[in-house]
């Protein structure tokens, strides 16, 4: 039990983007309604932006962005572990940007499907295809 | 469906929670993600490029390739939503037209239409929008200052948070701003769909040009050091400025798309109501 | 950083995240998930990750929340989860 | 500037595409042809680059001049050298097959389906050539939405839908890809490709490496439609319109394919994946799964092009068995069916488009006569049906060759029943396709003067395509051996028995 | 024995091959018949020009492709493709002209479709003839398989479509099915195709798998119609008889034939069959389709079904004969492929000339037919003889060395089998001639004037029962290249 909490207190944030990973997850598969599954869909990209990010987090570091007195030609006054790792945040950037294209289309998609079947409901839209 | 989504779900997180054991301690600065390639930025990024904020620097140079990808991403899905949404014929549909000085609304039926510019009658939506004066001067107080701090988030990306995409998405969100606050046709009005598209298509393109440009002045794709050889830059620089110009390009792409994508998915395609 | 309020955000964000995909009306969903994606944003700027906060902020919160709600208004708000 | 092939072939394409999205709002006439320029370039410098490989060996590109593993690189050796000529040229003769079917469908946004066309290219070139993990992710995203675009574009009533599940479906699998790397990230600390190969092997028994792994795994299984996550393929290709179907049926899971095995040859090199888990009986177990039930879902369709769809599923099954045999033969197999079943996809889909192009509709009953009304198409589709049963000396027979030594040589005969199983169940869907096309309607053929005798081919811009690549068949089939020996077999890493 | 590099056999094959586009091309009927017989005749031409050297115990050789190490495609003239070659090619030329009679006088549709895939088949069954490995070999099988499939169900009508199917489902089935694994094991175990004068099996295959393939392989040739594998051949009997003439008493039987014979001497070779007692086992099921295919044929009353399981169970003899292992035996089996060819293909032609002719299908409507057209009846007399194996015709000589070739290999049961047989095939062939002649005028369906069918139909059927009496007095040259295709 100790152990648990202690690895629960260590990897916190871990475990925290693994409940909203689950979260997005079941909402994807288990929610009838589109634009629920979209909602659903975005938890999980940014669950896993979360995780990215957590990945670079350095304690005791500052924001990756060097102080003036670092600039020039002063590398010795620049310490790696001052600074949090900033490549994450990059590869996380392309990833947000992603998730709000995928987010985009898949809005229109959803409208274009309204405009077919007058609802958003899955079983719904199904049950008219099986009418035809 | 709804048990097999929880069993495969509950897995998943089962997985992922047992390999979280091995994850080094949660901020622990000799990770191997911290220690191995991440340094090399942190110290070099002065040097090599002249721009403090190493997000910045990464985003546009060193992984350069992703981010012209990334803006391709956008665009792609700008070009998406136009190509599904779109349509061309208008909707024969009545529309409700206001007097302005009397504030009488009048319905013209079928395909019959008042000019759009003429002084007595404005155009109203069909779902009817709020006559709101203040919300109306505030937004127009407003959106010029949006634009500028914009502005001012795509030129300070070196030295600060930010970049050509939060400047971009923010540029986009001031008319969006307008198309709320007045209605859709007054934003098309100002920022017209076909100068939309080149836009988008225009910002993408400096992003690659600039790499293409690199390749054509002898060096690698989206190698900045190569404009060393036409501006009058050390390599640093170059490279800060070749920096500089994608954010530009980025910061006009993400403008236009997000501003294409709004019109679109709000008018159904039709750009002429909308929310 | 402090971590009571790291720890207070983070369960804002999972209750936002929960509320977002159960709740009975796709514009309340919107405006909660707006929600969900500031606190989010909060938690990265707390995690010294200031440009992917920014972004979130101005993506997540701001423009994909309009498309969301312009989304809705032009199909309906009603669901029935 | 052959030395920079490696970024032409991805860029010019993008350039151009970024082009003809500017020309469709100035000029349409312009965007088929310079689409059709791009593409024509980068299969050149596919070609370019293929031969470049072959006398100097394997070819590395840094791009921004940065040095991996802290900038993004490329790496082309034989294998995606393969695999990119593949999709260049697909992605080619399919633009030039296809421009009479756009221009018929899509009047006004031709100039914005040709960018995504040659985008959804762009992406699949950039998969292929890349060495780094994340970079794959980002044009892997390109591929997807474009594709999402490209199938919503069919039949307003069923292709929205199709595509929107795909684009849930497709976004788990990114996303289950993304966090893979994720994992891989963690523990290495490197995004490069051949880096995180070196420095996996220390730590191959750590859990966090093999979850990585098994996120990768599904997540690209998922994105190619294998078996059991097969569910959105056959809607989402079926819906779609005709010239984005013959573009990303034979395409998408092919290179999907390619990732898989690169994955496996240069991410997580065999050694890991054959001897420290052992999860290749498994796997190819479930091909065997895959094989047969895509084959009888097949027998159970009354679409022509639904039929094709799962006969796809079934060929993936032939490929992720054929590398989860773990030995050269098979592998050999499956890399050269990547080749094989792309062209022959092709060619079926190609004559489908055709069929479509003169025909209402696409359901069995629709085919009558329609030997007489389109006898050259239907030598097409013959032709393709041919290399998918595995009659030589078309193509298909050899790839299968290799994939059924390679299960003897295994010892997995479990999979060469199932190989020769799914090939019997196309021997009877090609041939119910073909006699109700050939004997039906039965009245009409022998009174010479009937409605069903009048001649209806499609137009030669769509024959001469279908022709070619039928011929390609052929020829491929007959210098299948050369390939593998010049071109596969010296690919094969060294942990492969 | 030298082996010359020449292209003679690609030619051979690939004449009829361009004839193909040729045929397609022309519009006019004589142009098309033009081309087809131009074919023909330069195939039969290329295949005699090798037959000296080939007599003189010298091989031809060329290889298109090597796809694999020992899987190639490479075509070998020896003298067993020689004989097989020579008789499909000679055969073509008098089917063709039969052929055409056939065909104006009931003027088809889709002649030009019909000659176009006669031709095609002709150049597979040549490719099987002169193919060097068993990958070549399999290729042609299947090449061949899908030629068929149009002339099977020419007549495009509900039936046809039934045969077709059946046709196929036997024949693709079967070689996709046995032949196809069957292969790539042996390949696998031997690491060549190549057939080779001792076997390639032999030392690296246990007597259960080699048991197992050898089973395979009589199976998986499903076109030699060994039972239970036969069905396909009766259904085929739809097509019209030229087809059922040359496909069906020569190319596809025989190939199917041919490729068992090439299988069992080239790849199994005699000495493993021998050391397992194989040879045995191949013996009885031979044995059962022979006496089985007669019973039923003596059953039959549609002139075509007779014939086609007459087919069946003379094709066993062939396989019983290269079975039995014994010299005589096998040199009978191997010359039974060119007599019962000529003797077969006769009784075909003279079904469709009376069908023709008479449009009778059905042997009880044939009582006193040769009244009205004797010459015909006349060659369906010899090709009788032939097929039972009487003197003077050629079928004289195959029956005798088969029962040398019980003797010799002294499977006593064997020769019981043959000479039952015999008996069988006189009693459900000579009630016909019999009767088709010596009858009153009470039950004589004809009336008593001589109307032959057309010219194209007889002259063929002719020519084929003078060259069966001919090989009794001339059988040499089969004989020889036996000879040499068994080695002594």
């Amino acid at each position: 039990m100790e152990a648990l909490i202690h690895q629960i207190v260590a990897k916190y944030n871990y475990w925290l983007y693994i409940i909203l990973m689950m979260i997005g997850l079941y909402a994807m598969i288990a929610k009838n309604n589109l634009i629920k599954k979209l909602v659903g869909m975005n938890i999980f990209q940014t669950a896993i932006i979360l995780f990215y990010v957590s990945i670079g987090v350095k304690k005791g570091a500052t924001i990756p962005i060097l102080e003036e007195h670092g600039a020039g030609m002063g590398e010795h006054a620049v310490r790696v572990a001052d600074y949090i790792n900033p490549l994450p945040h990059v590869l996380m950037l392309t990833a947000i940007v992603v998730s709000v294209s995928t987010f985009g289309v898949a809005l229109a998609l959803a409208v274009k499907i309204y405009q077919q079947y007058k609802t958003l409901e899955e079983d719904e839209i199904l049950m008219r295809l099986r009418e035809k | 469906m709804k048990r097999i989504g929880l069993l495969i779900v509950c897995l998943s997180g089962a997985l992922l929670l047992y390999a979280t054991q091995d994850f080094p301690r949660w901020g622990n600065p000799e990770s191997p993600a911290s220690t191995h390639v991440s340094p090399h930025y942190i110290l070099k990024t002065m040097e090599e490029t002249d721009v403090p904020n190493a997000v910045t620097s990464i985003l546009a140079d060193y992984r350069g390739y992703d981010t012209m990808f990334e803006t391709t991403v956008i665009f792609a899905a700008g070009m998406s939503c136009f190509i599904l949404l779109r349509v061309f014929k208008r909707k024969d549909e009545d529309r409700y037209y206001r007097h302005i000085s009397t504030g009488i609304t009048l319905r013209v039926k079928g395909e019959k239409a008042i000019p759009d510019r003429s002084n007595e009658f404005e155009r109203i939506d069909t779902m009817w929008t709020p006559y709101d004066l203040i919300i109306k001067t505030v937004s127009r107080f407003l959106v010029p200052f949006i634009q500028i701090f914009a502005l001012y988030v795509l030129a300070h990306g070196h030295e600060s948070p930010g970049g050509g995409f939060q400047g971009g998405v923010i540029f986009g969100a001031s008319f969006i701003v307008l198309a709320i606050a007045f209605d859709l046709r007054t934003a098309l009005r100002r920022f017209k769909e076909t100068i939309n598209g080149l836009l988008s298509a225009l910002g993408v393109f400096i992003y690659a040009g600039i790499g293409a440009l690199c390749l054509l002045l002898g060096g690698n794709f989206l190698d900045y050091k190569g404009l060393a050889v036409i501006f009058p830059f050390d390599q640093a620089e170059a490279r800060a400025y070749g920096i500089l110009g994608v954010e530009i390009g980025v910061f006009i792409a993400v403008m236009a798309v997000m501003v294409s994508i709004y019109v679109t998915i709000a008018s159904e395609g039709r750009h002429d109501e909308g929310l | 950083m402090i971590p009571q309020l790291d720890i207070f955000i983070l369960t804002l964000v999972i209750v936002c995240a929960i509320a977002a995909v159960s709740v009975k009306d796709l514009l309340g969903c919107a405006i909660l998930f707006g929600a969900y994606s500031f606190m989010m944003c909060l938690l990265w700027a707390i995690m010294g990750s200031v440009d992917v906060a920014f972004t979130e902020a101005s993506v997540g919160a701001g423009v994909s929340t309009v498309f969301f709600v312009a989304a809705v208004f032009r199909t309906t708000r009603r669901t029935k989860d | 500037m052959s030395q920079h092939y490696p970024v032409l072939l991805v860029t010019v394409p993008l350039l151009s595409a970024f082009i003809i999205s500017g020309l469709s709002w100035v000029k349409k006439s312009l965007c088929y042809p310079l689409a059709l320029l791009a593409l024509g370039t980068s299969v050149f410098c596919a070609i370019g680059l293929l031969l470049r490989v072959l006398d100097a060996g394997a070819v590395e590109y840094h791009l921004g001049g940065w040095v991996p593993p802290w900038g993004i690189a490329y790496r082309v050796d034989l294998l995606n050298g393969l695999v990119l000529v593949v999709v260049s040229s697909v992605a080619f003769v399919n633009l030039f097959a296809t421009h009479k079917t756009v221009q018929k469908d899509f009047p006004e946004k031709m100039g914005i389906f040709y960018t995504l066309y040659v985008l959804f290219a762009t992406g699949l070139m950039g998969i292929t050539v890349t060495g780094d993990v994340f970079n794959l992710y980002v044009l892997l995203e390109i591929a997807s939405l474009t594709a999402y675009a490209l199938i919503a574009l069919g039949k307003p009533d069923r292709a929205p839908l199709a595509s929107l599940n795909y684009v849930f479906i497709g976004t788990i699998g990114a996303c289950f890809y993304l966090l893979g790397i994720g994992y891989l990230y963690i523990m290495t600390g490197s995004l490069n490709m051949a880096d995180i190969a070196s420095l996996l092997p220390p730590i191959y028994h750590s859990k966090a490496v093999l979850v990585a792994f098994i996120f990768c795994m599904v997540g690209v299984l998922i994105k190619m439609g294998f078996f059991p996550l097969h569910v959105w393929l056959p809607n989402a290709y079926s819906c779609a319109p005709e010239p984005s179907s013959s573009l990303i049926a034979p395409l998408m899971t092919k290179v999907m394919v390619y990732v898989m095995i690169r994955l496996i040859f240069s991410v997580f090199l065999p050694d890991f994946s054959f001897h420290v888990l052992h999860i290749d009986h498994a796997l190819v177990w479930l091909a065997c799964l895959a094989i047969i039930m895509g084959s009888l879902l097949a027998l159970a369709q009354k679409n022509i092009k639904r039929t094709l769809t799962y006969i796809i599923v079934s060929e993936i099954g032939y490929m992720v068995g054929g590398v989860w045999l773990g030995n050269r033969l098979g592998m050999s197999g499956a890399i050269l069916h990547i080749l094989n079943d792309a062209i022959m996809t092709l060619c079926l889909f190609l004559a489908v488009g055709n069929i479509a192009y003169r025909l209402k509709g696409l359901e069995l009953q629709d085919l009558k006569g329609l030997f007489r009304k389109m006898p050259v198409t239907m030598a097409g589709f013959v032709a393709g049906g041919l290399s998918v049963i595995g009659i030589p000396p078309t193509c298909g027979f050899f790839s299968k060759w290799y994939l059924i030594s390679g299960a003897i040589q295994a010892g997995q005969y479990g999979f060469m029943a199932a190989l020769l199983f799914s090939s019997l169940v196309n021997v009877v869907l090609f041939f119910r396709i073909i006699e109700i096309a050939y004997f039906e309607p039965m009245e009409s053929l022998h009174g010479a003067a009937s409605g069903h005798g009048i001649r209806q081919e499609a137009p030669l811009s769509m024959l001469v395509p279908l022709l070619f690549v039928a011929i390609s068949l052929v020829v491929v089939g007959i210098y299948s051996g050369t390939i593998v020996n010049h071109l596969i077999i010296p690919v094969l890493p060294k942990g492969i028995g | 024995m030298e082996v010359v590099h020449s292209i003679r056999p690609l030619l051979a094959v690939l004449v009829s091959l361009c004839a193909v586009p040729l045929i397609a091309s022309s519009r006019k009927a004589n142009i098309r018949e033009m081309w087809t017989f131009a074919a023909a005749i330069v195939k039969f031409l290329i295949v005699v020009s090798m037959l000296p050297a080939v007599l003189r115990g010298s091989q031809f050789s060329y290889t298109l492709f090597e796809f694999l190490p020992g899987a190639s495609i490479e075509f070998k003239v020896d003298a067993l493709g020689m004989l097989f070659a020579l008789v499909a090619s000679s055969l073509w030329i008098i089917t063709s002209a039969y052929s055409v009679g056939y065909m104006r006088g009931l003027n088809e549709h889709g002649q030009s479709r019909y000659f176009c895939f006669f031709a095609l088949a002709l150049s597979a069954t040549i490719g099987v003839a002169f193919s060097a490995n068993l990958l070549t070999l399999y290729l042609f099988y299947e090449m061949l398989s899908l030629a068929t499939y149009p002339l099977v169900t020419h007549h495009q009508d509900q039936e046809a479509r039934q045969s077709g199917r059946k046709y196929l489902t036997y024949i693709l089935g079967t070689s996709i099915g046995l032949v196809l694994p069957a292969m790539l094991i042996v390949y696998h175990l031997s690491g060549s195709l190549e057939f080779s004068a001792h076997g390639l099996l032999a030392g690296t295959s246990s007597k259960g798998l080699t048991t197992l393939l050898l089973l395979m392989f009589l199976f998986g040739f499903a076109k030699a119609a060994v039972m239970p594998f036969h069905a396909w051949l009766p259904a085929a009997m739809v097509a019209p008889t030229p087809v059922s003439a040359l496909l069906h008493a020569v190319a596809v039987v025989k190939v199917g034939v041919f490729s068992i014979v090439r299988v069992l001497t080239g790849i199994f070779g005699v000495e493993i069959l021998s050391s397992f007692h194989l040879g045995t086992v191949v013996c009885y099921i031979a044995a059962f389709t022979i006496l089985v295919g007669s019973l039923i044929a003596l059953s039959q009353d549609e002139l075509k079904r007779r014939l086609a399981f007459s087919t069946i169970s003379q094709l066993s003899y062939i396989v019983l004969g290269v079975a039995l292992l014994s010299p005589k035996g096998m040199e009978g089996g191997i010359v039974h492929i060119a007599m019962h060819a000529f003797g077969k293909i006769t009784l075909f032609f003279c079904a469709g000339a009376i069908f023709v002719g008479t449009g009778k299908k059905y042997i009880s409507e044939l009582v006193g037919i040769g009244r009205r057209m004797p010459i015909t009846m006349a060659a369906f007399f010899v090709g009788a003889l032939s097929v039972i194996g009487l003197p003077p015709t050629g079928g004289f000589f195959s029956k005798w060395y088969l029962v040398l070739g019980t003797l010799q290999a002294n499977q006593w049961p064997m020769l019981v089998v043959l000479l039952l047989s015999s008996l069988l095939n006189a009693a459900y062939f000579l009630p016909i001639v019999y009767r088709a002649f010596f009858c009153t005028d009470a039950e004589a369906l004809f009336e008593n004037k001589v109307q032959e069918g057309p010219f194209w139909c007889v002259a063929p059927l002719v020519l084929t029962a003078v060259l069966s009496l001919f090989l009794f007095f001339y059988p040499d040259i089969f004989f020889r290249l036996t000879e040499m295709a068994i080695g002594m």
